[in-house]
């Protein structure tokens, strides 16, 4: 039941996350919130006994991704990235 | 309380990590944030294949001293979308890194990240 | 033989290997690429080979060596070997033709091609569905990376929308295959059969299939695609289209056994709509490659249907497919190909490919077989598939693949026109190095020989097919000898021929006269053409073309050999036609309307077979109860080739602009084949009747305001040519008027006007040919008096204007004689009238043509003239002699041509007695009437020349104007608007109608699809709304808007 | 507005869909035949205990080689489409911080270590070639940022990949040969399930990929790394 609830409290902040990726005002906000909404899915992931997958996704999907994002950033300079 | 299982929270998130995905993959203009929804829409398909591998009370499919060897298929959550998944994050990322890549050329060529200012080819 | 497996180990051990590579060794590296690919090509080539031969049989690869469904395996069956051993040839040709580009690329790129090539490759061998979609992901990014190629703005941001698509497309994909597998537990297709049957598993089974379709680039969410092709390089432009596309549709057709029997006609049907709406886009393009592209997603269009309905079409399945997939795979190829060698996307800069003869023909091949025309594999293929719709009752569907065919051939002959045209100064120079070359002559060879492989498994007639195309093939080959000797050996080959086969029609009145014309027509207007000096390249191979498919249609085996006959003459003539001048924009219509007549024709034959089952159609002997539609859709085929009134606006354009020595071929000779046509259903099917109408009166009023029409839109000519063609027009509304009325004698007269026609409108148009010759021009108001320079063509005009008009003692009259009765019989007067009527209008402009040519005042500048030629006179009076004996002796054409017409035709028949021809209402000799004439015409005469004999001869300068000179002198000639009286009278009536009709048709479809362009926003996102639009609505169409 | 409008009507059509899967879908109790066959086979035909890990490297083996293809080719996609902006770079020196220098000089190995760790042991605990790799790769990014601008011979990384990636195939084949297909694992012995050396040619398949992903992934962060800045 404590798991449940747990993985509802997160599912709930990996919904509102992805709302905020889409709503912030600068893409760097955006993309840090994409991260934690991969994050998040990687502990979700070892909730649903799947921890190879859960690597991978900490590792990749949410590490690599936003860092290759900031390289990418770091590349553009304007106001509203 | 019958449907409040692991998986169905697993599959409502996904399906609406992949709607708010797709809905910000058509709405949103700069392209850096096409590509960021469409990094929300991968999560949100990575977790409903993760959620369909997922029985309850089992354990991950690794064998180890507290599973034995034997009756496994009676112990283990089902590998395979698991084995998909990683697959599909890898395959993700590549895809993330090439869109970028093009995001930064298109910048360079226009000085913009308007969608809308990349229509030199139509009708 | 070598596992298929390691083409893909083979691809990606080179495509890793490269990145070893230094900058300074790039030319090895394209070596290494190159052997890779030519081992690819070996691997799947000798699984080709060993399939067909049987020497090896199908397998099923294993890896890591657990059976499906516990591992992913690779399938090698003959249709996976056709298409890897595409796949990897492509891929070997492209490396050859980007020679140049890769050696400076850095080995990046190198290894992008050859991932793509193993994308493409495992595509088509897997059997697992989450492989393929790994595999799909890989051909997408290195598609991404080819798009890349070159480093515009353009592609870049084309390559992003691809992106955009692929995500979204890649998507519902894997939403899908992991739906199927939580339901069936499985990835393996080979083990999903009943996945559709599990509730729930249907819209597995939809998402899967509808992202593999918006995978194939179907209208109209396709944006993305055609973009690509815009911004591509033309080679990758050509991978997409020839090699891409066809792998993705056999993904479709691997799932085919999975998707419930009820969807499959609903994509055929979605397939379709993309091949006539893309065509039909297509028709706006200028620029050449997004033309190419709305063709190609087309084509894909067409393909999509054929695999979507396979089970629906049988056996005929790999006929069909095969052949729209090979000629789509070598023609596309070629023509992107080609386009890279022009490097212009414009049309008016293609000129250029004239300079290289090979390539230019090639280029012609290309689009002949887009267009489906024989003898290429599409032309049979879209026969065998319109005769399995029809069979299944699928009359929308014909519509559809008709109306995408027509479109289809609208933009690639303008394409085509534009650059027989496109003018000389505008031609930049075109690059051709050897390995740019080599691919593209490889593949028109292939074209070629696939074709060959076609018409041979078709089993033609030997004598009447076979040797034939072979005549034909034997003129392309020899088209660099001088003109001279090609006239030869034509006018010596089409002798021998009708000496080879006139033991065959011996016997067969119908088939003697008709051939009759075709191979004599065919030798005499040959004859002028020894004026010509020089190799006159590219006239003799379309000249044999045209007058061999009018021979195909006189004995054809069976309906197929005589469409093939009609479309290859249509072929052959448009180029005739092409040739002239300025006659870019009259070839197009000749071959817009001639494409619209032979698609009416095939509706017709589709229609024949669902009633008449498989026979052909001259040869029904009767009733066809119900045949209303049948018959007036031939009846409509025959009269747009007939020039009917207001389908005839073709005609005065592509006759007149010709060149001048052959346009007595296209029109005399040619025209006739309408009037087989339109016999031919008028003695098969007997009367019929569409919606109560009965459908003869209707052409009979539609023959008689043909001939008053056409006649009255040639009086107002100024420019001899056309008004002989208008004259055309005119007699063809006699011959339909005669046919319609369906008697004995009406069938007699439309015959005997036929073979009259052919003589004397030959004889005119080669006369014309003369002066023109002579004069460089073809305005009468600038001619005059040429009768003393050219006496002898004054004799043959003078002598075809008699015959036309009718008037005794000539052939004419006893047309004229025959018309009375039988209209008398059959109680049409007021049409009869109209006809009679139009037969005086013709008086006018003949008139005109003898008054203002050949009398009045000689030119100052036409003084020095000479007769025409002696080979443009020797043919026109080997016909004066035919109407001579014609008109002494009519019997010698009419009993033979009375033996032709069937029994059952009702009304009285003609009756001999001696030289005496008798009807009911009386009778009527040609000889006496012959010599009457005659003797009064020496006695007049004799009077005339005794009386004149003191007359002084005036000279032009005696004759004083009256101290003023007309601003244009023009004007003053008797010629110059002649009958501006009547056109102001009369004219509001003809001019306009029909073109201003055809006009607004073009205009309307110009806007309409303008307005639908107008959808291709260029904007990436609203291209991945379409994709999830579409989708969406094959949901609910195939649903009904129920969950499934 | 109104398109958007449009799209969340499209978008509710597709979420009824996928909600029409969650009635439909009913919670499997046992698993299918396939992954039951994999669970309990797998000890012994493959001899690797982390399931997964036999599933991603033999059964669908295919698949993986797909997989290290597909970042194989947007990393040189990215190394295409980056090369060609070669313009003088704009060199500041700034020194970078003595910690982050420092750092790197202690973890650098250190993270290549763990790498290595996690890609050996895929077929006995969770991990593998793909998250060992990225384990390298974030290595490699603690160099990139402790000298952004130092000229890195990314030959080696190159040459690490190419080398990986050959041999990956390589084993392949001998899989094909020795084995009983391609990408067989078993042409090497099993060897003891749970030990270090077991699971036939798993160990080593993982190893070259993991080596190949992390240079790979190497090479995507330097090449963004070296491509100038716009304004």
């Amino acid at each position: 039941m404590v798991v449940i609830i747990l993985t509802i409290v997160l599912g709930l902040v990996m919904i509102s996350m992805a709302v905020t990726a889409l709503t912030a005002q600068r893409v760097r906000a955006a993309v840090l919130a994409s991260g934690i909404v991969s994050l998040i899915a990687s502990i979700i992931y070892l909730l649903l006994a799947a921890p190879d997958v859960a690597m991978t996704e900490a590792a990749i999907g949410s590490g690599l991704t936003t860092i290759i994002f900031f390289y990418v950033l770091n590349k553009i300079r304007r106001s509203d990235v | 309380m019958e449907y409040l299982t692991l998986q169905n929270i697993g599959l409502v998130t996904g399906f609406l990590l992949i709607l708010i995905g797709l809905y910000g993959a058509l709405t949103q203009k700069n392209i850096l944030r096409i590509i960021v929804a469409f990094t929300i829409f991968d999560a949100g398909l990575n977790l409903v294949i993760v959620a369909l591998s997922y029985i309850k009370g089992r354990v991950a499919p690794i064998i180890d001293q507290t599973t034995g060897i034997t009756n496994l298929s009676e112990k283990f959550v089902d590998p395979v979308p698991q084995a998909l998944v990683l697959t599909s994050i890898v395959i993700g990322v590549g895809v993330t890194g090439v869109m970028l890549t093009f995001a930064l050329r298109m910048f360079k060529t226009r000085q913009s990240l308007d969608i809308n200012d990349f229509k030199e080819t139509k009708w | 033989m070598v596992s298929p497996v390691h083409i893909v180990s083979i691809g990606l051990i080179t495509a890793f290997l490269l990145g070893l590579g230094k900058k300074s060794q790039q030319s090895i590296l394209v070596l290494v690429l190159l052997i890779a690919t030519a081992a690819m090509t070996m691997i799947s080539g000798s699984w080709l080979i060993g399939i067909m031969t049987g020497s090896v049989q199908p397998t099923d690869v294993f890896t890591a060596g657990f059976k499906p469904p516990f591992a992913i395996n690779l399938r090698m069956t003959m249709d996976e070997a056709v298409l890897t051993t595409m796949v990897n040839l492509f891929g070997f040709l492209t490396v050859i033709y980007l020679f140049d580009v890769l050696k400076n690329a850095g080995k990046h790129l190198l290894s992008i091609i050859v991932v793509f090539l193993i994308g493409l490759n495992v595509i088509v061998m897997t059997r697992d569905l989450f492989n393929l979609f790994v595999f799909l992901e890989i051909t997408s990014i290195a598609t991404a990376g080819l798009m890349i190629m070159i480093q515009d703005s353009k592609s870049i941001s084309a390559g992003f929308k691809f992106l955009i698509a692929s995500s979204v497309i890649s998507g519902i994909l894997l939403i899908g295959i992991i739906f199927a597998y939580s339901y069936i537990g499985n990835l393996n297709i080979d083990f999903m059969s009943n996945l559709s049957l599990i509730k729930g598993g249907s819209v597995a089974v939809f998402l899967v299939l509808s992202a593999i379709i918006l995978e194939s680039k179907q209208f109209p969410a396709n944006g993305w695609a055609l973009d690509m092709y815009e911004s591509a390089h033309p080679a990758i432009g050509s991978a997409l289209s020839a090699v891409s596309a066809p792998a993705v549709l056999f993904v479709i057709y691997k799932l085919m056994p999975i998707v419930p029997e009820s969807w499959h006609s609903l994509i055929g049907l979605f397939g379709l709509i993309t091949f006539t709406f893309s065509n039909f886009l297509a028709t706006r393009q200028g620029n050449i490659r997004r033309m190419l592209g709305y063709s190609s997603i087309a084509q894909g269009g067409l393909m999509l249907t054929v695999v979507s309905m396979s089970t629906f079409f049988g056996n005929s399945f790999w006929f069909i497919i095969l052949g729209f997939l090979l000629t789509n795979f070598f023609a596309k190829a070629g023509l992107f190909w080609l386009n890279g060698m022009v490097n212009s996307d414009d049309q008016n800069k293609w000129g250029v490919l004239r300079k290289r003869p090979v390539l230019f023909f090639l280029f012609g091949a290309f689009v002949v077989a887009i267009a489906g025309l024989p003898p290429f594999p599409t032309f049979f293929a879209k026969w065998e598939m319109i005769m399995q719709l029809a069979n299944g009752n699928g009359w929308g569907w014909i519509v559809l693949i008709l109306l995408g065919s027509i479109f289809e051939i609208s933009f690639l002959f303008k394409w085509f026109g534009r650059v027989f045209h496109a003018e000389e100064e505008k031609i930049n120079d075109i690059r051709t190095p050897w390995f740019k070359q080599v691919p593209v002559l490889l593949f028109g060879a292939a074209l070629l020989a696939t074709s060959y492989y076609f018409v041979e498994y078709l089993n033609f007639d030997v004598l009447f097919v076979m040797l034939p195309l072979l005549i034909v093939t034997v003129f392309f080959a020899i088209d660099f000898l001088p003109a001279f000797v090609k006239n030869l050996l034509l006018i010596a080959s089409l002798t021998i021929y009708g000496y080879l086969i006139y033991p065959e029609i011996d016997g067969n009145v119908m088939q003697l006269v008709f051939m009759g014309v075709f191979l004599v027509g065919g030798i005499l207007t040959l004859i002028p053409g020894f004026t010509q000096k020089g190799t006159r390249a590219g006239f003799y191979p379309f000249a044999a073309m045209t007058i061999f498919g009018l021979i195909m249609l006189v004995n054809p085996a069976d309906n197929l050999t005589f469409f093939m006959g009609w479309e290859q003459m249509a072929l052959g003539s448009y180029i005739l036609i092409l040739r002239g001048k300025k006659a870019e924009r009259p070839a197009q219509q000749y071959m817009l309307f001639s494409a619209g007549g032979a698609y009416l024709m095939l509706a017709a034959f589709g229609l024949l077979l669902h009633f008449a089952g498989d026979t052909f159609f001259g040869h029904l002997n009767g009733m066809l109860p119900g045949g209303g539609v049948v018959f007036v859709l031939f009846a409509l085929a025959f009269m747009l080739k007939a020039a009917a009134i207001g389908l005839h606006i073709w005609l005065p354009g592509a006759y007149s602009e010709a060149e001048d020595d052959a346009t007595p071929l296209v029109s005399g000779v040619l025209i006739n084949s309408g009037v087989l046509g339109l016999f031919w259903i008028a003695t098969a099917f007997g009367p019929q009747q569409l919606f109560g109408y009965d459908i003869y009166q209707i052409m009979g009023w539609v023959g008689a305001i043909t001939a008053i029409g056409g006649n009255m839109l040639a009086i107002y000519e100024e420019d001899m040519k056309r008004l002989i063609a208008y004259s055309s027009v005119g007699a063809m509304g006699y011959i339909i008027f005669a046919l319609s009325m369906n008697s004995k004698l009406g069938l007699l007269i439309a015959l005997y006007y036929m073979v009259l026609h052919f003589i004397y409108k030959t004889m005119l148009f080669m006369s014309a040919a003369g002066v023109i010759y002579r004069t460089k021009t073809r305005n009468m108001y600038e001619m005059g008096g040429l009768i003393k320079s050219m006496p002898w063509s004054f004799i043959v005009v003078l002598i075809g204007i008699i015959t036309l008009a009718g008037m005794p003692p000539l052939a004419g009259f006893a047309g004229k004689w025959m018309f009375y009765n039988a209209v008398v019989m059959k109680g049409w007067y007021l049409q009869g009238t109209m006809v009679f009527f139009s037969g005086i209008v013709a008086f006018l402009y003949l008139y005109k043509l003898i008054a203002s040519v050949f009398l009045g005042q000689l030119k100052d500048n036409h003084r020095k003239l000479k007769e025409a030629p002696f080979v443009y006179l020797l043919p026109q009076f080997i016909f004066v002699i035919a109407i001579m004996v014609l008109s002494v002796f009519p019997q010698v054409l009419l009993e033979p041509l009375a033996t032709i017409i069937p029994d059952r035709i009702p009304g009285e028949a003609l009756h001999w007695d001696g030289k005496l021809a008798m009807t009911s209402f009386g009778y009527w000799n040609a000889f006496s009437v012959m010599s009457v004439v005659i003797v009064m015409f020496a006695v007049i005469f004799g009077w005339l020349v005794y009386h004149s004999r003191k007359a002084q001869k005036v000279k032009q300068f005696n004759i004083v104007f009256a101290a003023e000179r007309p601003f244009r002198p023009e004007t003053t000639h008797v010629s110059y608007n002649m009958f501006a009286g009547y056109k102001k009278a009369l004219g509001w009536l003809m001019t306009p109608l029909a073109t201003r009709f055809w006009t607004g048709v073009s205009d309307w479809s110009m806007a309409i699809a303008d307005k639908m362009r107008s959808w291709y926003t260029g904007n990436g996102q609203t291209y991945a709304m379409h994709l999830l639009l579409y989708a969406f609505v094959l949901y609910l169409l195939i649903s009904g808007g129920k969950i499934l | 507005m109104y398109k958007n409008m449009f799209i969340i009507v499209l978008l509710a059509g597709l979420g009824i869909l996928l909600g029409s899967f969650l009635l439909t879908h009913h919670a499997n109790k046992a698993l299918p035949e396939l992954p039951a066959y994999y669970a309990d086979k797998t000890a012994s035909e493959v001899g690797a205990a982390n399931v997964v890990t036999a599933v991603i490297v033999t059964y669908r083996g295919f698949d993986t080689l797909g997989e290290v293809t597909i970042l194989f080719v947007a990393a040189s996609l990215i190394a295409m489409f980056l090369k060609t902006s070669k313009a003088p770079k704009d060199r500041h020196p700034r020194p970078s911080s003595v910690i982050l220098s420092t750092a790197q000089k202690l973890l650098f190995p250190l993270i290549v270590l763990f790498g290595v760790y996690v890609f050996t042991n895929g077929h006995l605990t969770p991990g593998g070639g793909f998250q060992g790799g990225a384990v390298i790769a974030t290595g490699f990014l603690l160099l990139l940022m402790a000298n952004p601008q130092a000229e890195f011979k990314h030959g080696l990384l190159n040459f690490i990949e190419s080398i990986s990636g050959t041999s990956y195939v390589i084993i392949g084949i001998l899989g094909a040969i020795l084995g009983l297909g391609f990408l067989d694992n078993r042409f090497m012995s099993l060897g003891e399930l749970g030990t270090l050396f077991s699971a036939g040619a798993i160990p080593v398949i993982y190893s070259l990929i993991g080596l190949k992903v992390g240079a790979e992934l190497s090479n995507i962060l330097h090449h963004l790394n070296e491509v100038q800045n716009e304004a």
